[in-house]
């Protein structure tokens, strides 16, 4: 395993929570992930309506940089992902967008080298059993709702991730925290994070409908991966409640808080207080935190 | 030299597809040059590379191919062996330094009787511009 | 409404000016309408997904270029991943807008929405978080450079403007400037 | 030496008006080894045939060529008039001079040239043209049908209303195939089990059917008429001549096992018949759930049953018979719900195949007809069929139509607003494909009279909310995304090639396309025909379709399996290829190119049978003669009787010589 961590934008600035959580878990598991020298923003949701070319050369300097440190890269944000994915894509194979990519960086970049998500790299190269081992505080009756939104796994043959329909990876690793992932029908259902300011109304009914839909299969507390869906599940919420006049008071963690708290962190390493939601009172009427 | 050279074409076909084609070329009156001279075998599968270089060897100036439509064929993947086998002639021919503009490959189906009409006084044509074939036929002689 | 095929329209030419644009062939599409059937955004649409992709089929370009539907496809890819013909419908969205921009075509009043939806947001919550702040520096920000905004977009577009704080700020820009300056000359040489 | 005749045609002025009849016939003369040229005006007439034998004989012919009209008209009439004559019918060939000749050109001396340089490459070739014989395959008048469906039992009844006796193979304990689940069928309405339950008796009692269930193919060899198949029979566990179908055994068996042929709605025992009307309607052990198996307990069958017919040492047995013709009617199988994952991949108990509705709604199904949907029992008031499931979706299942959806779903919103007459039926359709007799008359009728409401548009998502099932759909005449909440929704699931029949179709040597759908002959002028000889095909195993065309092909596959065996030998032309075993390398590029597998490796043993070497063995009940096998050969040592290299070269330098 030889990594460095593409922290990307939303996760240095906006979304701190899962920023934190993440390096405590890289610090915890002992984890030699350094960051990505120089790394610079993925930049391509911007551009990419604009200007096809522009949007697949920022991720490729990002590439480039963990290519001279001689390391794969480490992703969180499925954006994020997905764009050093596409980029790497066109980087690898020959044509047109190979060319204009070489001419407008002024060089070539081999991109041979591996971008994985976290989550992919805890389940695949460490594996669930050596992450059991080290629980020492089981989550024991809660029920999670994992959600994984619709970056990540779609479209399959770029992301590769997991089954775009019923992914199954972060519920394997909430399990093991001892929660208990619920089977739900809306795991990759967009949460509509793109009409989030345009048509606020419009996210507001998505979320609401997976708010919902967690709710109805018993779920305490979501569980994402993607800073996106986190604010809308998180943030929203309130809004949501006073807009649908339901209660829901689902707490929203970043997977890397569940691990963090299973594995007995310190919840303010993990970020816990940033939660929108606070996640305190269930955790403590389940004993979890006093 | 003869005064007025024509060019003479040897078509190897198949039995099921551009032999009936030709002959409904005939019952239908279609007239196309007279150059040609059909081989009749039962299906192009049973065409040997060597049936073409022995043509030209011996005097032909031209060699037409032509059988069944791919999935026509009568013996369901006669037709695909010999497309496949015709992929690496071509580049033997090539390699031997015969124009392929020589060699043609064609499908014409038993209702194309037109098609083989057309076939014939085209190829006939070509041949015709492009002048005797003798590369082979000076070969031949050297040889022996 | 009568539309003078032969006259007004050239469908497999504008086919495939599309397929270069989104790298999707739209004739492979039968119009089931599993796509319009998934799309989230599909409220939002004044043209739904497999219609989009049916105008573009005929050909009628000016209709899709002006259509509201481009701008509000959020890229969810709920519908690529489901259309069982294999259509990218989410490329062509993309490939559309692009168009769309090149032809300086922009999304009508989206921006006023933006405002307005925005300060709600922030006057419910009655405190400044972080994505408040955030959207605010990015509604600035994209303002400036173009008025097509979404929060995703809009959460890693503040890179761009933060740029200046970057290490490889020079070099980035450099990037940038020539990979605009490629994608102008492809475009001024498929024209010609 | 050659001594050959040569017969040019005027053809009335046919031939006569562009080529030189009289010069062509003098010029051909001239040639070494012709010894006799005339021409005639009507060469196909009776005294036109009556030259030609009375020449063979009165000149000694070695070879024959009648420059006429193509050989597609007159070869068979001049091979027999040479065959009477004495001659080897394969010595004499034909020279095209009308149809690739007169009828072509214009000018007088080009064609006239034309046809002397045809007749003098037919004589060449004639020269060098060895005597065949036609093949005489001798044939076992007995055929074996593959696959107890429907198409498997008319096929039998048909060939053994001819008088052939035949063999009904079907790997589960009974026969019936699809059609024993079905409820009531299109375009008629008619009770599956009334139509099939006769038949199924009719062919048990049959004294010229065996059947033989619960057995399956395990090796075949030999050739057309000349089959040799190894049987498994699986282990039943009960004697079937002993049995008398009484049933306490499996009253009394206390393992319950989910029903295959209840969908997985209803339950067996470990010792079963699949449905009451089972035939035979004798049970087997299912070893895999039988306690006496999985733990050596129990023993209960063999105690209670009074004839004591139970026995837990069976084995398998291997059976050989010998037949000359095989039907294969092996049928198809549904894609399970589980291959869905936006319709929740099998997890919603609501969600069912249509197959499954045919068993929820069947007066002999597990609930006896009374529909309840299978999560809570509740009689559904809202109903979604969702058609083309798995089916024309190229980028993730199958690429072709299933031909039936169409009309079963149709069917099956009737028989749901039969049993709940205020239901709503919603369809979710892209184009209906009703094209039989009657058949869109049937469907205008389930949406008119039985007021089923068609949408058209496909489904997005199904999800549990709730007790619910939540359709997301769309209808694209509205362009709308529409929403639906239903009680139950049943999936038009692909029809796709039953598991196993890729195995099988590689022992029969036949072949089948991606999909494992065995491919015909030609698709529409041998549609019953494998493209192996003596081995053909009918139903379902082709590709989707429904009953009455299932019927037809299997009256079609027993009408060619009698035309076949009615005969007491086939005869087949001698055009086939034969392998030189000197120079063969046994390389078996030959084998591999042979698209009827007519080549097969064969040993070459000295005297003490030691094995030397193996070479190339053509079977000439199996060449079809086509020749592919020739060119490929690299030591040349495989060639194509009729159309020999040899025989091909000569026509190649007898053009050549006149240039
Ligand atoms: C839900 C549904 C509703 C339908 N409704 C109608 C209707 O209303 N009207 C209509 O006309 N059609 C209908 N059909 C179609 C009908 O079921 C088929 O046309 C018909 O059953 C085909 O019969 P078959 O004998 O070809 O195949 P099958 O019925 O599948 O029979 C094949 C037999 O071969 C056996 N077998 C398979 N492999 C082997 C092997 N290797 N060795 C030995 N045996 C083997 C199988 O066990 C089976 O018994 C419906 C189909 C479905 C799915
Ligand atoms: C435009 C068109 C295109 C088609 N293309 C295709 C295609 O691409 N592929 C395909 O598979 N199918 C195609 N078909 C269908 C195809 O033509 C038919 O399936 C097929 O020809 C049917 O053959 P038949 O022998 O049943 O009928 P017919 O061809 O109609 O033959 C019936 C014969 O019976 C004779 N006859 C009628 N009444 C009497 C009588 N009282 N006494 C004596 N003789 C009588 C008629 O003169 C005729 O010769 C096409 C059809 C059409 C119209
Ligand atoms: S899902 Fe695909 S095939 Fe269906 S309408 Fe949309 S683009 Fe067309
Ligand atoms: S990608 Fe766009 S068009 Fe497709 S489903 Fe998502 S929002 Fe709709
Ligand atoms: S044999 Fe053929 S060419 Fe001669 S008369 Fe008969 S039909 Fe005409
Ligand atoms: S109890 Fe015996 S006789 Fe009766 S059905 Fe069972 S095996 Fe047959
Ligand atoms: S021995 Fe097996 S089949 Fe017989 S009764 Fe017991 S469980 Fe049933
Ligand atoms: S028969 Fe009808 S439902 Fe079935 S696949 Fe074809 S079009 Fe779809
Ligand atoms: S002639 Fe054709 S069928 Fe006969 S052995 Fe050769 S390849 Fe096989
Ligand atoms: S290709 Fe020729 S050498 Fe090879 S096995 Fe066949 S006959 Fe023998």
């Amino acid at each position: 395993m030889n990594y460095a961590y593409y922290p990307g934008c939303s996760l240095e600035s906006t979304s701190p929570d899962f920023n934190i959580s993440t390096e405590a878990l890289i610090e915890f598991l002992s984890l030699d992930i350094p960051e990505v020298d120089d790394w610079v923003c993925c930049g391509a949701s911007s551009l990419h309506p604009e200007d096809k070319l522009a949007s697949l050369a920022l991720p490729a300097l990002t590439i480039e940089s963990a290519e001279k440190q001689k390391r794969d890269i480490m992703v969180q944000c499925p954006a994020c992902y997905a764009h050093l994915r596409e980029s790497q894509e066109a980087l690898t194979h020959e044509g047109t967008m190979q060319d204009n990519l070489k001419e407008a960086i002024g060089r070539e970049i081999s991109a041979k080298l591996k971008i994985k998500h976290f989550s992919e790299i805890l389940m695949q190269e460490i594996g669930l059993e050596a992450l059991q081992a080290k629980v020492t505080k089981p989550l024991k009756d809660i029920k999670i709702a994992n959600y994984y939104g619709c970056v990540i796994v779609r479209p399959q043959e770029l992301m590769q991730y997991d089954d775009p329909e019923d992914p199954q990876l972060m519920d394997k690793l909430v399990n093991i925290t001892g929660a208990e992932s619920v089977s739900w029908p809306f795991k990759t259902k967009c949460c509509g994070a793109g009409n989030s300011i345009s048509k606020t109304e419009v996210t507001l009914d998505m979320t609401y409908q997976i708010l919902s839909m967690a709710k109805k299969n018993g779920a305490d507390a979501i569980s994402v991966l993607c800073p996106l869906c986190h604010i809308n599940l998180d943030f929203r919420q309130p809004q949501i409640e006073r807009r649908y006049k339901e209660k829901f008071n689902l707490p929203v963690f970043y997977y890397t808080q569940l691990l963090g708290l299973a594995f007995g962190l310190d919840p303010k390493k993990l970020a816990l207080d940033r939660l929108f939601v606070s996640p305190f009172p269930l955790l403590k009427s389940k004993g979890i935190l006093s | 030299m003869e005064e007025k050279w024509e060019p003479t074409i040897i078509a190897f076909v198949c039995n099921w597809c551009t032999y009936a084609g030709a002959d409904l070329a005939g019952t239908s009156r279609f007239k196309y040059a007279p150059n040609v001279r059909i081989i009749k075998t039962p299906c192009t599968g049973r065409i040997d590379p060597m049936f073409i270089l022995s043509a030209l060897e011996r005097g032909a100036d031209g060699v037409i191919v032509s059988g069944c439509h791919p999935n026509d064929c009568h013996y369901n993947e006669g037709n695909f062996n010999a497309r496949r086998k015709y992929i690496m002639f071509r580049a033997l021919l090539t390699q031997l330094g015969v124009d392929l503009d020589r060699v043609t490959f064609a499908w014409c189906s038993a209702s194309e009787g037109i098609k083989f009409a057309g076939l014939v006084t085209e190829v006939t044509d070509r041949i015709r511009k492009m002048g005797p074939y003798t590369e082979f036929k000076q070969l031949n002689q050297d040889a022996r | 409404m009568l539309i003078e095929i032969t006259k007004d329209l050239d469908q497999l030419a504008f086919a495939e000016v599309l397929e270069k644009e989104s790298g999707t062939d739209v004739k492979k599409c039968y119009q089931c309408g599993k796509c319009t059937a998934g799309c989230p955004a599909n409220y939002l649409m004044d043209i739904s997904p497999s219609q989009t992709i049916r105008f573009s089929q005929m050909g009628m370009k000016e209709k899709i270029l002006n259509s509201q539907t481009i701008w509000n496809c959020i890229f969810c890819e709920t519908c690529s991943t489901r259309c069982p013909q294999g259509v990218d419908i989410k490329g062509v969205m993309d490939g559309l807008r692009r168009m769309a921009i090149r032809q300086g075509i922009r999304p009508k009043a989206q921006v006023r929405n933006l405002e307005k939806a925005f300060k709600d947001n922030i006057k419910s919550f009655g405190r400044v978080y972080e994505p408040g702040v955030v959207l605010d520096f990015n509604f600035r920000s994209g303002n400036i450079l173009h008025d097509v905004i979404y929060f995703p977009l809009m959460l890693i577009k503040r890179k761009i403007s933060l740029l200046p704080h970057f290490k490889r700020t020079a070099e980035v820009k450099r990037v940038l400037r020539k990979a605009f300056q490629i994608s102008r000359k492809a475009q001024e040489e498929a024209k010609e | 030496m050659a001594k050959i005749g040569v017969f040019v045609c005027w053809c009335g002025s046919n031939i006569a008006e562009t080529v030189d009849v009289k010069r062509a016939a003098e010029t051909i003369a001239k040639i070494p080894g012709v010894v006799y040229s005339v021409d005639y005006k009507y060469m196909c007439s009776d005294p036109g045939q009556d030259m030609v034998k009375n020449a063979i004989k009165e000149y000694n012919l070695t070879g024959v060529v009648v420059a006429s009209c193509s050989p597609r008209m007159h070869e068979k009439t001049f091979r027999k008039a040479a065959s009477e004559a004495g001659l080897n019918p394969y010595m004499l060939e034909m020279a095209n001079i009308r149809e690739h000749c007169s009828w072509v050109h214009d000018n007088k001396e080009e064609a006239t040239q034309k046809a002397i340089d045809l007749i003098r490459m037919m004589v060449e070739k004639v020269k060098r043209n060895k005597p065949l014989q036609n093949i005489k395959i001798p044939v076992t008048k007995k055929a074996l049908v593959i696959g107890g469906g429907v198409t498997g039992i008319q096929a039998a009844l048909d060939i053994a209303a001819g008088g052939i006796p035949v063999i009904l193979l079907e790997r589960e304990p009974s026969i019936g195939g699809h059609m024993s689940m079905l409820d009531e069928t299109f375009p008629t309405l008619d009770c599956s089990q009334c139509i099939l339950t006769p038949k199924m008796v009719e062919v048990a009692q049959n004294p010229l059917v065996t059947i033989m269930t619960y057995s399956e193919l395990e090796k075949l060899e030999g050739f057309i008429g000349n089959f040799k198949a190894t049987i498994k029979k699986k282990a039943r566990h009960v004697n079937v001549e002993e049995c008398t179908g009484c049933g306490t055994c499996w009253t009394k068996c206390p393992t319950k096992v989910t029903s295959e042929f209840e969908q997985g709605l209803g339950i067996r025992k470990a010792i079963y018949i699949p449905f009451p009307q089972a035939i035979p309607s004798r049970p087997v052990i299912d070893e895999a759930n039988c306690m006496k198996f999985t733990q050596n307990r129990c023993g209960i069958c063999a105690k209670i049953c009074p004839k004591q017919c139970i026995s837990y040492d069976d084995k398998e047995e291997f059976i050989e018979i010998e037949v000359g013709s095989i039907v294969v009617a092996t049928g198809y199988d549904l894609m399970p719900t589980s291959a869905f994952g936006e319709y929740g991949y099998g997890k919603y108990p609501d969600v069912v195949t249509s197959l499954q509705f045919e068993r929820m709604v069947c007066a002999s199904g597990p609930t006896l007809g009374d529909l309840q949907r299978p999560s809570d029992k509740k009689k559904p008031k809202t109903v979604v069929f969702i058609q083309c499931v798995g089916s024309r979706d190229p980028e993730h299942h199958k690429a072709y139509c299933s031909k039936i959806c169409c009309m079963y779903t149709a069917k099956q919103t009737m028989l749901y607003r039969h049993k709940v007459h205020d239901g709503n039926a919603y369809v979710f359709y892209i184009d209906i494909r009703s094209n039989g007799k009657n058949y869109e008359e049937f469907l205008r009728r389930a949406q008119e009279e039985n007021k089923a409401q068609y949408i058209r548009g496909r489904v997005s998502m199904v999800y549990q909310d709730g007790p619910d099932l939540v359709v997301e759909g769309a209808d694209t005449l509205t362009n709308s995304q529409v929403r639906i909440r239903a009680d139950l929704v049943v999936l038009a699931t692909a029809m796709v090639s039953p598991i196993g029949v890729k195995e099988l179709a590689q022992k029969l040597g036949i072949g089948y396309d991606q999909h494992g759908f065995l491919t015909e002959a030609h698709p529409k002028l041998r549609p019953v025909e494998s493209a192996t000889a003596g081995i053909f095909l009918a139903g379902c195993a082709i590709s989707p379709r429904d009953i009455p065309d299932s019927v037809s092909e299997a009256s079609g596959a027993a009408a060619k399996v009698l035309g076949m065996l009615s005969k007491d030998e086939l005869e087949k032309e001698g055009v086939v290829a034969i392998v030189r075993e000197c120079s063969c390398t046994g390389c078996q590029n030959c084998i591999r190119v042979c698209p009827f597998t007519a080549i097969a490796l064969k040993d070459i043993r000295d005297k003490a049978g030691n094995l030397i070497r193996q070479v190339a063995n053509v079977n000439p009940g199996l060449c079809t003669g086509c020749g592919t096998c020739t060119p490929t050969c690299p030591s040349r040592s495989i060639d194509l009787q009729g159309f020999t290299d040899e025989e091909i070269f000569a026509e190649i330098n007898a053009m050549a010589e006149l240039h």
